[in-house]
């Protein structure tokens, strides 16, 4: 066997080891390697250098250089052939989609001179109408994360694929080499939820016509659900959940506002049902095991373990069909004895769901039960899915507030996958998009199973856990480097257009597909018809793009909607398979901890974790970035002597994790909570080396990993990590910042919690003739998840500093969520409050400002003028609401291409100046310039705030106030609105809405901290029993 | 005496010079450190004397942005070659402005109006506000070799915007954010 | 009339006391000078190093951070300027008054106070982001419009206070020194020296005319110095006082800064003349236990009013029913940083006590290691000030902890450095005791043959 | 070096030459100073190393004029205080600063009062600068010990009154310890 080809031998890549170790060539193929290897910042030249946009960079503003450098001399590059579409100095906006697990909807990319900056949502796409999740806008710096392949890869794996060298693949070679094991048959494809029904197509074309079979697996599974989908309704879709309809919302173990299923969605939804404050204002009860999102919007909230969860619903059916013999049921002996096999589980669980049952049941078909996720997902996940089921169909929510969905299933259980590995079924297994590798739970012996594969081939990004198995990585494009389309879970087809050409020298995996049938010279027509995937998809798309005009132009106008807006599809009522509860057993009782794994909202299933905003996203539960950690309660955290930050030990059978402990007031006692997504060994420089993989901690039965209800060791350590916490203090003191107030009174009195003031001045007051702009932030609707925090950071450019400057209290998010418990630490409520710049007309900062660096406008808005700024911090220190952030080092160094997602509106700014929110300010400048160079006027809704259009709850409005009619201006004026630490008469043009919570007295009614006379000294009394971490690891 | 009578002239006169020289800087009579004048040689010798200037070709034929973005925008090549696909096809700086736009890879002209980052002007506000092109510019119709005519200092921007017949805002944020 | 005790000791003559203090200068230092100098120079070589690496690097590197926007720089400025009101105090308020004893101590006072001014004064430029723009905080004509800066904020306020006050006390030594410059000019056998002293000394020739028009500016200087002593902590004061925060929003705070201020100054002052006192036997003569005893006094009744201001603050947290400066007060004392709060309280308040007895009083060693106390009681006031309200303001969420770094303490103790390098210089070139201020009260308190009281007393003001 | 001393040489005040009396007691210098006067010498200085009490009716110096200079400039320094705050503020480039008038006096005061005290003691010093016409280029001495512990008189010769031997006379009687012919 001569060395080339057995370098080339698809087949037996790990034999040539010693090999190729001695040919030169491939010597130097692996230090070329190395070279331009994604770790090693000097890439430009062989990653995109060559590519046109670059060339426009010398004249776009060196972003990095912010200073007074004059001279020597920069240079202007002009295109050589200017595309039509590209004006310099506007911004191009491509409509495109975004999948993300199971949630599916459309963005609108802002390029500049060719090169994607931002990501907004697409108004026009049911599913988000122009909002965003925090990680959508983080989508961008993945397009621009260093630590991508920039090309097809190769690993010469030994046999065990236990020890391997990475070298560059030539896409011939690895064509070549793939086709050749494709025609040998027993090929299998496991995917992810890519969202796209023409991949899918081309997907089931490919395998069938290798004789293959597609396999799906995500990260975060929602196999439980689907599979009692099927069991109650006979079809495993996913439904429609319509929580706008929903009078009594009762989540149970189920973030559907963080991080379940569509999020995005679910939160406009329940905000939506949220405004009605005056009448049918939704209710939210929560019965969960950790604090998520969820629980923390609760208007009751329930503290049971993981295990219990399955106990509760068939508590509420109990006290539904049995004490109350309500619904068709309450003579069904199957379903009563089904009930009372939980007579023990109900008596144990001790809780008085009377009154729930009895508003459920009043509120019967507009009530709505959502249960599940990881948090509940134990041996009973399947079980506790099919008696939510039966409940909501028992509350006649079918067809009402729940609706038949699209089922998103692309391929068989991940479970025969590896049956069929194991049986050695499968020669030639293709993963697509997922990481299972990585996020399998041991159990599973997912990677055992791999040794029986010929060749393993991914489409990974990246030299990730999955990637580095493999035999060959064709390597994938970015979402926003391919076309496609996506189809969410209303049905609603959307389209997703390049928005850049490819900045390195990857392949979309549809055209890996196509390319590797052709290859084999096999697929259907269309397949052979097709140069690209591109053409693939139009010529796919030819049936739905009809209209008046031809293909292109409807096409065209497709593309430009970025929706296709007929294709949504109207929800159907179902009905349920009858009594479903036979095989509904107790589920046994737990001894010690039960562990939860649970999903950050930021993080999420850890696909974008590598992304340094989301990293550095303060969890909008914990305020803990950079990190995973064991959550425990504080009655837990005394009796296992642990404070904040010290190291545990989990053990789960002979698996453990240590972790940092987090004490989380509010959670459920006896329970520990970790996220997934971190323990990264192959997810990025950013990620690599953060947390423990909790999903070592999970189980694997029935091909189902099982998260939640396992007893689990807690050893406490020695060691102490401090945690990246972000918000130094979480009670209010007894001050006024956010008012709560209770249905009845609001309904009342709106806002007449609020303690108002009666404020004087010493002189008269600035007149604001032209615009005067303010915001108005519905503390209401806010649900806390942070999308705006990341949303602002893409916007303005804000720079990322890292776990320990963090730590040290130098985080530069412009917008921040704080976030404050009410009440005891074992079952406080919680409140989020979204805390921009307050633009203050008496600014304080303004006065202290040696150098008039910062001033108001005559439009009321606080400008800060870097250039101008020397850096006294003085103007930090008299900010009440502590929203300015210093440079305290230059943080203008971004890792190429990093910095190509840089905002060039946005001056970036230098070591040692003073930054905070504008208002969006180059955002009203570029409206305003427009308008006049146009002849048009602003009318309200020009200017939108980057918090503003993220936010999916629509709880942000910005606008004029000058301009009495504009949606803004009403609100400021409502009486809801309260001004922040309004005693300070500071004046600011930022206002909250009160907060209203369905239930009848709250934890504690705010107390006012200011000015006139006494009485205020018990104001603290509750608070003292409060929550506090004091100073809690942060600063 | 006559030794004290000199050194109070000299004080005088040292003071006197000193308030002038700042009088002058700051009515910007006098500009220190803006590159007033500078007069850069291009890549190719393009000149605006007689393309703007004796052909009387309008500045938005070639600066197509000046009235709609906040970049006039230096031409791409397909521009110049509208013209110069026949026009003047054996000059040797012609040929090589072909070269460059056969091949795709552009001019580098120099950059001559330099403002700092941290300054955002608008072009296309300006022209609308009737501005010309030569208010800033200076007679470019007339320059061979383009030179920054105006100083761009902050003060020269801001006493213009100070005019009362502009009606241009002055606050800080106009032109820094 | 109470019999007083002598100003000066050891029945000197004009002539001794010229030969005793232009002496120092004219003479090669010994060697426990050159030590100290040494360590002065080594400690300065730390500041140097610790702010330029902030300076290259980043204000980062020391412990500042949101919410604690201001650390160590503010406050070891705060306290540098503390220490430089004892000079004008003595030089000009004494002198106001009348008091005999100030004239052997005023000019090294005044020397500490300039220096201290300096040292001082480097911190608010060292503490910004972007040092090396420093200069835009002055009102000077330039080309951005011109574009003058905001004379609503403090820090502007400082910039005068500061620099006229660095310049009037500059001017005011200056102009003290000049009469002895030219003794030492005088006295001078080598030629370079004679030139030094001679440039230094302005052809001062000592004829009465001068005199008059001296002691006339002399006097209109103290005059002028007197409020502008008072004015100075009064504006750095209202760095604090004018912004909102609780803890700094008070009204109390210019008269509680003046009195820290001369509390602080003085027990530099004992601190400085305890050390000199050894290094130069000379001046116990000159700088006797009375002056010392003086000194104490004035020590105690300040450290009695700052106690008072303590008090009173807490005391108007309270009666004001203000949640947030009742809060602030109680975390002042009973907060994370309690401990500081009291290290001021104990070094402040009750260590200054001992001073009701005439033993400690006049006791060297012990008053040496008082005023060491009240300096780094001074210290932590100002520590209290800055850090305990700036951690935990308003808004709960955004408290947080202020932890120093090596930078932290490369500031504050290589800032001693450059106060002693420059003070050591001093006593070594300059004429350290002002020669003719001292001859006129030479023979007061003394019963020897030359001349009675009545004659040399009152010479100064006598207009 | 030479260039340094010709132009020290070329900078030294014009002197005059006098007749001077050095005493060890400034008591008997200034009753001597007040008889010389009395006896109808004009233009006498009297040099000490510090400021002696009496000395100026001895020999008849006026109250000196520079607290005048001194308020002067102090009203100006006020002056151009509060007009330069107002026309910084106010007028040159009104910006809105933390919601105060543009022109705000109360916060302008600190400015105003340090530059009247800035402006005072700098021009009282420049005026007493100016009045001893300082600085002197190594100024004549008359005697070394004059800045020490010795005090003169001096009348210059030409001076109205002016008598030599008389003076010479005078001088040794009223407890000179040493006369002579000197130039200053």
């Amino acid at each position: 066997m001569d060395q080339n080809s057995s370098n080339n031998s698809p087949g037996q890549p790990w034999l040539s080891l010693e090999q190729w170790r001695q040919d030169p060539e491939f010597l130097k193929l692996t230090e070329k390697e190395f070279r331009s290897s994604p770790l090693q910042s000097e890439d430009g030249q062989s990653g995109h250098a060559r590519r046109d946009f670059l060339k426009l960079m010398g004249a776009s503003l060196a972003l990095t250089s912010f200073g007074c450098v004059r001279r020597p001399a920069q240079t202007i590059i002009p295109y050589a052939k200017k595309p039509p579409e590209i004006q310099h100095g506007h911004p191009n906006f491509y409509a495109s989609s975004f999948v993300d697990g199971m949630e599916a909807f459309g963005i609108l990319v802002t390029t500049r001179d060719g090169r994607p900056i931002k990501i907004e949502g697409n108004p026009d796409h049911p599913a988000n109408m122009g909002t965003m999740s925090a990680r959508a806008h983080a989508d961008i710096l993945r397009l621009y994360d260093p630590d991508r392949f920039t090309g097809a890869k190769r690993n010469l794996q030994n046999k065990n694929r236990t020890n391997r060298e990475t070298i560059n693949a030539k896409w011939d070679d690895l064509d070549k080499n793939v086709v050749e094991q494709l025609n040998k048959g027993k090929v299998a494809v496991l995917t992810y939820n890519h969202a796209s029904p023409t991949t899918q197509v081309l997907m089931e074309e490919f395998a069938g016509a290798f004789g293959g079979k597609i396999y799906q697996y995500d990260d975060v599974s929602y196999a439980s659900l689907m599979e009692a989908q099927k069991a109650s309704y006979g079809s495993a879709a996913i439904p429609r959940y319509r929580i706008e309809k929903a009078k009594v919302i009762v989540a149970i173990n189920n973030d559907f506002l963080g991080t379940w299923v569509a999020p995005v969605t679910h939160q406009r939804q329940f905000a939506s049902g949220r405004k009605k404050s005056t009448e049918g204002i939704n209710k939210l009860v929560v019965f969960e095991s950790l604090m998520t999102l969820t629980g923390t919007n609760a208007d009751k909230r329930y503290r049971i373990r993981p295990s219990q969860s399955l106990d509760v619903v068939m508590a509420l059916l109990h006290e539904l069909i049995v004490v109350r013999k309500q619904s068709r049921y309450s003579a069904d002996d199957g379903v009563i004895r089904a009930l009372s096999g939980f007579s023990k589980n109900r008596e144990d669980l001790s809780l008085n769901l009377g009154e729930l049952a009895d508003e459920l049941w009043k509120n019967r078909g507009q009530s709505l039960i959502l249960a599940g996720g990881l948090t509940a997902d134990g041996d009973f996940g399947v079980a506790l899915q099919v008696a939510a089921n039966f409940l909501n169909s028992v509350l006649e929510n079918d067809g009402k507030t729940i609706e038949s969905g699209k089922a998103v299933v692309r391929g068989g259980p991940i479970g025969e996958l590896i049956d069929a590995l194991n049986k050695k079924q499968i020669t030639t297994l293709i993963i697509h998009g997922s990481n299972p590798v990585y996020s399998l739970p041991p159990g599973a012996k997912f990677r055992e199973a791999l040794a029986n594969v010929e060749m393993l081939i991914t489409t990974s990004d990246r030299n990730d856990e999955t990637a580095r198995l493999a035999d060959f990585v064709a390597t994938d494009h970015h979402a926003l480097e391919n076309w496609g389309d996506l189809q969410s879970l209303d049905g609603t087809l959307s389209i997703q257009q390049p928005t850049i050409q490819p900045l390195h020298d990857t392949r979309a995996f549809q055209d890996s597909m196509l390319a590797w049938l052709k290859g084999a010279n096999k697929g259907s027509a269309k397949a052979k018809a097709a140069a690209t995937w591109y053409d693939y998809l139009t010529a796919s798309w030819k049936p739905l793009a009809t209209g008046k005009g031809s293909f292109e132009d409807n096409w065209n106008q497709i593309l430009q909607d970025g929706v296709l807006k007929t294709s949504a599809a109207s929800g159907g009522g179902r009905s349920i398979a009858g009594n479903t509860l036979a095989n509904v057993k107790p589920t046994a009782k737990r001894a010690g901890f039960e562990l939860a794994i649970y999903q950050k909202v930021g993080i999420g299933d850890g696909r974008m974790a590598n992304v340094p905003w989301l990293q550095e996203l303060p969890d909008p539960v914990t305020k803990v970035c950079w990190d995973n950690y064991a959550c425990i309660s504080p009655k837990d955290s005394v009796q296992l002597k642990v404070k904040e930050g010290q190291h545990v030990t989990l053990t789960v059978g002979d698996q453990k994790v240590e972790v940092p402990v987090h004490i989380q007031p509010g959670q459920a006692d006896g329970v520990v909570g970790l996220a997934i997504g971190y323990g990264r060994q192959g997810g990025g420089k950013v990620v690599d080396g953060i947390g423990a993989n909790a999903m070592m901690l999970a189980q694997w039965s029935d091909g189902r990993a099982i998260t939640a209800g396992l007893e689990t060791k807690v050893q406490p350590l020695v060691k102490v990590t401090q945690l990246a916490i972000t918000q130094g203090h979480h009670v209010m003191e007894g001050r006024q910042i956010v008012v709560e107030e209770t249905v009845a009174d609001h309904v009342k009195n709106p806002g007449g919690q609020v303690h108002r003031h009666k404020m004087k001045t010493m002189w008269s007051e600035h007149k604001y003739n032209g615009n005067k702009w303010g915001m108005v932030i519905d503390l209401n609707t806010c649900t806390g998840c942070s999308s705006c925090v990341v949303a602002c950071q893409s916007e303005n450019n804000i720079p990322v500093v890292g776990k320990k400057h963090v730590i040290d209290g130098r985080e530069m998010q412009w917008l921040r969520v704080d976030r404050y418990y009410i009440g005891t630490p074992e079952d406080p409520d919680v409140v989020h409050q979204p805390l921009p710049c307050m633009h203050c007309d008496n600014a304080p900062c303004e006065t202290v400002c040696p150098v008039i660096a910062t001033v108001h406008s005559d439009e009321g808005t606080n400008d800060m003028i870097y250039n101008r700024c020397v850096g006294t911090r003085y103007c930090a220190n008299n900010c009440p609401y502590k929203v300015r952030r210093f440079n305290w080092f230059s943080y203008t160094d971004i890792q190429a291409p990093r910095q190509m997602a840089l905002n060039p509106e946005v001056t970036v700014r230098s070591r040692g100046v003073m930054e905070k929110c504008t208002f969006c300010i180059h955002r009203i400048r570029t409206v305003k310039a427009n308008h006049k160079v146009n002849d048009t006027k602003l009318v309200d809704g020009d200017v939108k705030t980057a918090c503003q259009q993220s936010c999916p709850t629509g709880a942000i409005t910005f606008g004029d106030l000058n301009d009495k009619t504009s949606v803004v201006a009403t609100n400021f004026e409502s009486p809801k609105s309260y001004a922040l630490l309004e005693e300070l008469n500071t004046k600011p043009a930022v206002r909250y809405q009160v907060k209203v919570r369905n239930t009848d007295h709250l934890k504690w009614a705010p107390k006012h901290a200011g000015g006139h006379g006494g009485g205020h000294g018990d104001g603290h009394k509750e608070d003292k029993k409060a929550p506090g971490h004091s100073e809690g690891g942060g600063h | 005496m006559s030794k004290k009578i000199v050194g109070a002239v000299v004080v005088f006169g040292l003071l006197g010079g000193l308030s002038v020289f700042v009088w002058a800087l700051s009515t910007n009579k006098v500009v220190i450190g803006y590159n007033q004048g500078y007069e850069p040689d291009q890549p190719i010798p393009y000149s605006h004397k007689q393309h703007a200037g004796d052909l009387q070709i309008n500045c938005k034929y070639c600066h197509s942005g000046v009235d709609s973005s906040r970049h006039a925008s230096v031409p791409p090549l397909n521009v110049c070659m509208n013209c110069h696909l026949v026009i003047k096809t054996d000059s040797p700086h012609i040929q090589k402005l072909t070269e460059a736009y056969n091949s795709g890879k552009s001019i580098p002209w120099k950059k001559v109006h330099l403002l700092p980052d941290h300054v955002k002007f608008n072009h296309a506000a300006h022209v609308k506000a009737g501005k010309d092109c030569t208010t800033c510019h200076g007679n470019i119709q007339e320059m061979v070799v383009v030179k920054q005519v105006s100083s761009l200092s902050m003060g020269w921007c801001v006493n213009c915007h100070r005019e009362p017949e502009n009606k241009a805002p002055l606050n800080c944020s106009t032109c820094h954010y | 009339m109470i019999q007083r005790s002598p100003l000066v000791l050891g029945k000197k003559t004009y002539e001794t006391v010229s030969n005793d203090i232009a002496g120092i200068v004219e003479r090669f230092p010994d060697k426990r000078f050159f030590a100290g100098l040494a360590g002065a120079q080594g400690l300065l070589l730390i500041f140097l190093l610790a702010q330029g690496a902030i300076v290259w690097f980043g204000m980062g590197l020391m412990g500042v951070n949101h919410p604690v926007g201001w650390g160590t720089d503010i406050i070891t400025f705060v306290f540098w300027i503390g220490i430089g009101h004892a000079g004008t105090l003595i030089s000009a308020v004494l002198f106001l008054f009348r008091q005999k004893w100030r004239m052997s101590i005023a000019r090294s006072a005044e020397a500490m106070t300039v220096f201290a001014v300096m040292t001082a004064g480097l911190f608010p430029v060292l503490h910004t982001g972007r040092p090396w723009l420093a200069y835009w905080l002055l009102p000077y004509p330039n080309q951005r419009g011109p574009l003058w800066v905001n004379f609503r904020s403090p820090l502007v306020w400082d910039v005068f206070a500061v620099s006229t006050y660095a310049t009037v006390s500059a001017v005011f030594w200056y102009i003290g020194m000049v009469p002895d410059l030219a003794t030492i000019r005088d006295r001078a056998q080598n030629k370079w020296r004679k030139r030094i002293y001679g440039v230094l000394s302005l052809g001062w020739r000592g004829t009465a005319r001068n005199w008059n028009h001296y002691e006339m500016v002399y006097m209109l200087l103290a005059g002028l110095s007197t409020p502008l002593v008072l004015s100075v902590h009064s504006i750095v004061s209202f760095d604090f006082a004018v912004a909102v925060l609780p803890g700094w929003h008070t009204t109390i705070f210019p008269p509680y800064f003046v009195a820290g201020a001369i509390f602080s100054g003085f027990a530099m002052v004992v601190t400085l003349m305890s050390i000199i006192r050894e290094l130069l036997p000379v001046f116990k003569d000159y700088v006797t236990l009375d002056h010392m005893e003086n000194m104490n006094k004035i020590i105690m009744a300040t450290g009695l009013l700052v106690g008072y201001a303590y008090a009173s603050e807490f005391f108007i947290a309270w009666y004001s029913g203000v949640a947030y400066e009742v809060f602030i007060f109680k975390n002042r004392a009973f907060g994370p940083y309690g401990w500081s709060y009291w290290i001021m309280v104990t070094c402040n308040v009750l260590i200054p006590q001992l001073f009701w007895f005439r033993y400690f009083r006049r006791n060297i060693p012990w008053m040496f290691v008082i005023s060491i106390f009240v300096n780094i009681g001074m210290w932590f006031e100002r520590f209290v000030i800055t850090i305990t309200s700036l951690h935990r303001d308003f808004l709960p969420s955004s408290w947080g902890m202020w932890v120093p770094t090596i930078y932290d303490f490369g500031a504050l103790f290589g800032s001693f450095g450059l106060f002693f390098t420059l003070f050591l210089l001093y006593i070594r070139v300059l004429p350290s005791i002002s020669m003719s201020e001292v001859k006129p009260v030479l023979f007061v308190g003394r019963n020897d043959g030359h001349g009675d009281k009545g004659h040399s007393e009152g010479k100064h003001g006598h207009h | 070096m030479d260039i340094i001393e010709k132009l020290i040489q070329k900078a030294r005040p014009t002197s005059r030459n006098g007749v001077a009396g050095l005493w060890m007691d400034e008591h008997q210098m200034v009753e001597a100073a007040a008889k010389i006067r009395a006896a109808g010498f004009t233009q006498i200085e009297a040099i000490s190393p510090f400021p002696l009490h009496g000395i100026d009716e001895a020999i008849g110096i006026p109250r000196s004029f520079i607290p005048w200079v001194t308020f002067t400039f102090g009203l100006a320094g006020f002056a151009f205080g509060t007009w330069f705050t107002w026309w910084a503020s106010a007028v040159d480039w009104p910006l809105i600063v933390g919601g105060k008038p543009m022109w705000s006096l109360p916060a302008f005061v600190p400015i105003m009062f340090e530059l009247t005290i800035l402006f005072a003691a700098l021009s009282s010093v420049g005026a007493l600068i100016f009045v001893c016409g300082l600085p002197q280029v190594d100024p004549p001495v008359i005697d070394p010990a004059l800045t020490s512990h010795k005090f003169a008189l001096w009348v210059p010769e030409g001076s109205a009154g002016f008598n030599g031997p008389k003076l010479e006379q005078m001088f040794k009687e009223l407890g000179a310890g040493e006369v002579k012919k000197a130039e200053f």
